[in-house]
């Protein structure tokens, strides 16, 4: 696995891997397409590679919670966004302070998202958010009713582009703080 | 720190004495989460100090909208009556007389203080409003970026693993079911080569009325192609898969 | 339009378009994102550019009726099946019979075959055989009901990794008397 002619195979197919995955893939899961005759640390420098060659391009790869993916820069979605047309909707302040609340206080019930809030929670947007797979039921908690404990998915921080939960921006401290203009 | 946010500054002003439409209450309403954000804007709006809430102040202002917004058949969600309520509640207990010398200890002493619940949740729920605003930042999938889509080229969909031998083996097993169960039955013997030009001969004459016999036959190929490909023709003619015919100069393959 | 850089975005931007789309992509789809500011010859030019580029990776640039699609070449697909343990499909004793019997019979029709196997033949197997590209109709046999002709196809060759059909195995012959016992 030496020569000039295999590296460059190697690093075709590795592309060819990341570019076609509907999913992040792992190293381990690249290292199976050569049916582990190609070492690791190789395929990890190939891929550092092509990250520098896409950092040229409109695309960026990235590091996500279960392996690696390429996307478009972000300054690229106004042309995308053009030939589309149909923007995808974003989401409401509702969803999003839903999302939020789940995100930095999971597991959490639907009750305590309610007490945070201070209002009844729409099922719509829980619905929502089931449906983009942002969200999932990770067990009951022991309380009467048994009510659902609601969590984060892998999808959730694939899609914002984040390894794990502690790479969201630190929740404010509001101590003996003036609410400001 | 960042100011609490509130959607349209235009609106946020409710003027007292002047008839407002209930369209422009019922948007106004809508700008707001809920109660507790209704009164994160009230706070927010005179610069009040969320720590040490004027609650009497406050509860004034709040029932004013609250009372407005009912004056006009406006539905409220119940959570914004209830929060009237324990605003009321907070506002009586405050006013409560206290014996004189205590009345500084009494609201000191936070645990005791009625505001302090409220402010638990107000600061709770500012705090939340905050991290939706970073959250809300952070580039998402299908609104910021898109993922690398491109197809997979697929004949992909790989074929069952047979080899030529499995065939033979199989034939075998027709073969002998063949012999024992159904002893009439005659298997012709024929050679595989003939019948594969045969199958050729056909797919040269699918979507055309003829074909000359001379076109049949490869040059390049020798004499044995020759030869079978006369005999399958001979042998396509019996089985009434085609008619010839003379022609002046050639013989004409008719498909039937 | 004119100067390196501008033509440099041009080109990250159409190379964002291929490789996000979900559907082929039309030149006019692409113009679209620069709303109609560059020139339609000019994104034809850069996306010939594009397939010369792709033809030293693993990827080919294609022309399809409604528009162009970036996609793996055909050779990439071993390596990715490895990763995603793409398994043959295993075919049932009925549908290897009916191919076996169709191989080395051809051209025949479906009654033919019945007789053979002294069963009714399942529509399901030749439908499998017709789906998998192995069988087509060559024809019809001159017979009340002009039944169709089936025979084997190119493909069948291939994927049996043969070049001819005298490739396969020769079939014992059994004497006429001896079946007539």
């Amino acid at each position: 696995m030496n020569n000039n002619l295999e590296l460059i195979r190697i690093k075709q197919v590795i592309e060819v891997c990341l570019l076609t995955a509907n999913s992040p893939l792992s190293v381990e899961q690249i290292a199976l397409a050569f049916e582990k005759q190609v070492e690791i640390s190789l395929i990890e420098k190939i891929i550092f590679n092509l990250s520098q060659e896409y950092a040229e391009k409109g695309l960026e790869l990235i590091r996500l919670s279960n392996g690696y993916r390429v996307r478009s820069k972000v300054e690229f979605q106004t042309y995308l966004n053009k030939i589309y047309q149909v923007k995808p909707p974003k989401y409401s302040q509702s969803i999003m302070e839903t999302i939020t609340i789940i995100a930095y206080k999971q597991p959490i019930t639907r009750g305590e998202i309610e007490e945070i809030r201070g209002v009844t929670l729409n099922s719509s947007s829980i619905q929502t958010l089931f449906d983009r797979e942002w969200i999932e039921v990770i067990g009951t908690k022991e309380v009467p009713g048994r009510p659902e404990l609601l969590a984060t998915t892998n999808k959730f921080l694939d899609d914002l582009g984040i390894i794990s939960l502690q790479e969201l921006p630190p929740i404010p401290t509001i101590d003996n703080a003036h609410i400001e203009q | 720190m960042q100011a609490i946010r509130v959607n349209k500054q235009s609106l946020t002003d409710l003027p007292k004495d002047l008839y407002i439409s209930p369209e422009a209450l019922q948007i106004f309403l809508e700008m707001f989460e809920g109660p507790l954000d209704l009164l994160l804007y009230l706070i927010r709006k005179q610069n009040l100090d969320i720590l040490t809430i004027p609650i009497a102040k406050i509860t004034d202002q709040y029932i004013l909208y609250i009372n407005a917004m009912a004056t006009i058949n406006i539905d409220l969600a119940a959570e914004y009556l209830s929060m009237a309520a324990t605003l009321l509640a907070i506002k009586s207990r405050l006013m409560l007389p206290h014996p004189p010398k205590l009345e500084e200890e009494y609201l000191e002493e936070t645990n005791l203080d009625p505001r302090n619940e409220l402010i638990n949740k107000l600061i709770e729920y500012e705090k939340i409003k905050q991290a939706t605003a970073a959250l809300s930042n952070i580039p998402t999938e299908g609104y910021h970026y898109r993922w690398s889509n491109i197809e997979v080229n697929s004949n992909l969909n790989i074929p069952p693993n047979i080899k030529p031998e499995n065939l033979k083996d199989i034939w075998l097993k027709i073969l002998l079911h063949s012999i024992t169960q159904n002893t009439k039955h005659r298997i012709k013997r024929q050679e595989l080569s003939i019948r594969e030009y045969m199958t050729n001969i056909l797919r040269k004459l699918s979507g055309k009325d003829k074909i000359t016999f001379i076109s049949i036959f490869d040059q390049n190929l020798g004499v044995t192609h020759i030869i079978v490909s006369f005999i399958a023709i001979l042998e396509l003619t019996k089985e009434g898969l085609i008619q010839l015919s003379m022609s002046k100069n050639d013989i004409i393959l008719v498909a039937n």
